[in-house]
């Protein structure tokens, strides 16, 4: 480990002196530290932190900002990985998706491989009246139908953004649920008939 | 090197029971018993029922004082106070529990009828203050809301 | 004209008072538990039983850890920790308070390494050593300001470094560190997530790290906290003293420099 | 084996405000480790507090007193210099007395 540290050090001067490209570097640095470091456990492996797409790569390089053209990129090829349910349903058992939504767990080196998903939604969302721990990361989701209406547009936007949000917001702190594998259709369907079953307690 | 062994053996058994027996019986003096029928009955009812409270007056000058919500169920500040004269026993207890008994008190005189401790609690529930002054029982109570907290893993 | 502009005004209030008020009692309810818990903090345990164990003799070569220097010369603990992590001559290489522990316990007290990083962070029944040590070493620089430094070349690169990993998106769920911890007054749930690069927030969460956590019942170190936080990005486990962790944690305490020091803490 | 507790003890006025923090797990026999096995029930159920030879506090613990415990409380008559003596037990036998001095 010590000597890593003294490694990266050497290279460190050298290629401070001679280039300017210091700044790719210490990525560099980090993935070696990640390497050496980190051990795959559960289903948190450690591939998944060293092969990133592309979009994980543009939005860590560009954290804070990013030019239109970036984002307009970067919503296009999100777009068009967007699979709607085949068989044309887009809402399950919101009740089902309720239990989704306060379930946090789920991809975490402490879980098992192969387990039940969580979606996690009310850690950034407010989504009923009766769940008074909420988070404010993303936008409040109660009374969905009444702000959004419910018209095929709508369902359509709520499962892409569901899906992939990406497709809609470049560089998003929302999870790509559908197309990381986070939730499967199934799954989906049941979050959506939360935001857009009448009979649901976030339109009530 | 065995026979001193054995002396330390035995002078340690000897201490030790005559600590025991001196610690129980001053307890028994002095304080209160731990007793398993209050402490393991399922529910409020069957728990003041085991503390021999036959009836109680819910009472403005006993407070159950703490946070409306708390982050977490396993640490719970919870402040008891009697502010009737002669409170020579307190107890806090809560409802939903498995065991609803959590801690009880017997406040010698000179000692105020005001204790701060911290309970676990396995969800959102009433916790009780139940005191007991001049043979009488009055009791305080309020609802405190456990949260889901974090990032839920 | 006038009343029209109130007249909508109270629209306006009477639509948002309830979400806003349900949102402000609950967190002023949030801070009311958290004032009621800081009236006594099981941390001081561990800094009690810190001291003892810094002080204690202990085999292989029956040393206590007395003569360990964490940066101020060997055996001060009084105001180390506000220094930390920093560069380190006989090593040449950047440690934080939890490498250069492992560092002394090993080269000073004669443990192995396997011996030195056993049980970092304690359960019910299996205590840490090391997490006491933490409390009462950290207990040290209470009221001290947050001052590392990044002067020293390698001090500069573990900044640099650390400043990369938090912004490094990756896994499952696309999180960094900075997905929670880079913008102002945000919540998950009802914690308030600290803007871990304004200065203020910065100064406020580093300031109060380690701390007894209520929710395990054990005090956590900073190495804990943040491989804890990287389970949860859903980040696979790093080894315990992970240069990339201590990396990070050098950004981190970079960004809080100046503020007061008040730790071990008592949090959630 | 169990380690000391930390009490202050402060007079401020009348009253003595004491303050006690236990480490001690308070194990329900509940909770379940990382094997699957139920952790046996393991907890302070008598705790004793005594300003020289006079009781000040006597309390009853059941499992549902949160890991580490903390009690706080006043009482009066107690002096500068004076002692106060704490005593828990649990419910293996375990015990621990500590004395602190009033100040």
């Amino acid at each position: 480990m010590n000597r890593i540290f003294i490694m990266l050090a050497v290279a460190v001067v050298i290629t401070g002196c001679a280039t300017t490209a210091v700044k790719t570097d210490y990525g560099q640095y980090l993935l070696t530290l990640f390497k050496t470091e980190f051990t795959s456990k559960g289903p948190a492996t450690v591939d998944r932190i060293l092969n990133r797409d592309d979009v994980q790569k543009m939005c860590s390089e560009y954290p804070l900002e990013r030019t239109e053209e970036m984002a307009e990129s970067i919503q296009k090829s999100q777009m068009a990985t967007v699979k709607y349910p085949a068989d044309g349903q887009y809402l399950g058992d919101w009740k089902n998706g309720e239990k989704i939504a306060q379930n946090g767990r789920g991809l975490q080196s402490s879980d098992p491989i192969g387990g039940v998903n969580g979606g996690n939604c009310y850690a950034c969302h407010n989504i009923t009246k009766s769940e008074i721990s909420y988070g404010n990361i993303g936008p409040s989701l109660y009374n969905y139908m009444k702000v959004h209406g419910s018209n095929d547009q709508v369902v359509k936007y709520t499962w892409a953004k569901i899906y992939n949000p990406q497709a809609f917001t470049a560089c998003s702190n929302m999870p790509r649920f559908g197309h990381n594998g986070i939730l499967d259709e199934k799954q989906i369907k049941d979050v959506m008939a939360l935001l857009l079953d009448p009979a649901s307690p976030v339109n009530q | 090197m065995n026979q001193s062994r054995r002396d330390v053996l035995r002078i340690t058994s000897i201490l030790g029971l005559g600590l025991a027996g001196g610690l129980f019986s001053s307890l028994n003096v002095f304080g209160a018993e731990w007793m398993p029928k209050s402490f393991e009955a399922k529910n409020l009812a069957d728990a003041l029922k085991e503390l021999g409270v036959d009836k109680y007056t819910m009472s403005s000058d006993v407070s159950v004082v703490s946070a409306e919500i708390a982050e977490n169920g396993a640490v719970v500040p919870i402040s008891i106070a009697s502010a009737i004269p002669h409170t020579e026993y307190m107890a806090i207890l809560v409802e939903k529990n498995p065991s609803p008994l959590s801690v009880a008190f017997n406040i010698p005189e000179g000692t105020d009828a005001a204790i701060t401790t911290r309970v676990k609690m396995g969800g959102t529930s009433n916790v009780y203050a139940v005191v007991k002054a001049d043979g009488k029982w009055f009791a305080a109570s309020k609802e405190i809301k456990v949260t889901l907290g974090g990032c839920g893993g | 004209m006038k009343p029209f502009v109130v007249f909508i005004f109270t629209i306006f209030l009477i639509n948002i008072a309830p979400y806003a008020i349900a949102g402000n009692s609950s967190t002023d309810e949030i801070a009311k538990y958290r004032e009621l818990l800081e009236d006594g903090n099981p941390a001081e345990l561990w800094e009690m039983r810190g001291e003892e164990l810094w002080k204690k003799k202990i085999a292989p070569k029956n040393v206590s850890l007395e003569q360990c220097d964490l940066g101020k010369g060997p055996g001060v603990v009084k105001g180390a920790y506000v220094e930390l992590p920093r560069y380190f001559k006989d090593v040449n290489k950047v440690m934080d308070l939890e490498q250069r522990l492992v560092y002394c316990r090993t080269t000073i007290q004669g443990l192995s390494h396997e011996q030195a990083v056993s049980t970092p962070f304690g359960s019910a029944g299996h205590p840490s050593d090391i997490e006491p040590l933490v409390a009462y070493i950290t207990s040290e620089s209470k009221g001290m300001k947050m001052a590392v430094s990044i002067k020293q070349p390698l001090e500069k690169d573990a900044y640099e470094i650390g400043k990369k990993f938090f912004f490094y998106r990756a896994g499952s769920h696309d999180f960094s560190c900075a997905t929670c911890h880079s913008s102002d007054k945000k919540r998950i749930r009802l914690q308030e997530l600290p803007n871990l690069l304004n200065k203020v927030d910065a100064q406020k969460a580093y300031s109060t790290w380690p701390a007894y956590r209520v929710s395990q019942g054990e005090v956590r170190s900073m190495q804990n906290r943040l491989s804890d936080c990287l389970r949860q990005q859903r980040f696979p486990e790093p080894i315990y003293t992970s240069d990339a962790i201590t990396a990070l944690i050098m950004f981190l305490a970079k960004n809080a420099e100046g503020g007061v020091y008040d730790a071990p803490a008592i949090k959630r | 084996m169990a380690d000391p507790m930390r009490i202050r003890a402060v007079l401020n006025g009348d009253n003595v405000e004491v303050k006690i923090l236990i480490r001690h797990d308070m194990e329900t026999g509940l909770r379940k480790d990382p094997a699957g096995q139920l952790v046996p029930p393991h907890f302070i159920k008598t705790l004793t507090a005594k300003y020289e030879d006079r009781l000040v506090l006597d309390a009853v613990m059941g499992i549902s007193v949160s890991k580490d415990p903390f009690l706080s409380f006043k009482f009066k008559g107690g002096a500068k210099g004076g002692k106060l003596t704490v005593t828990w037990i649990d419910n293996l036998g375990d015990t621990r007395t500590d004395t602190a001095i009033i100040s």
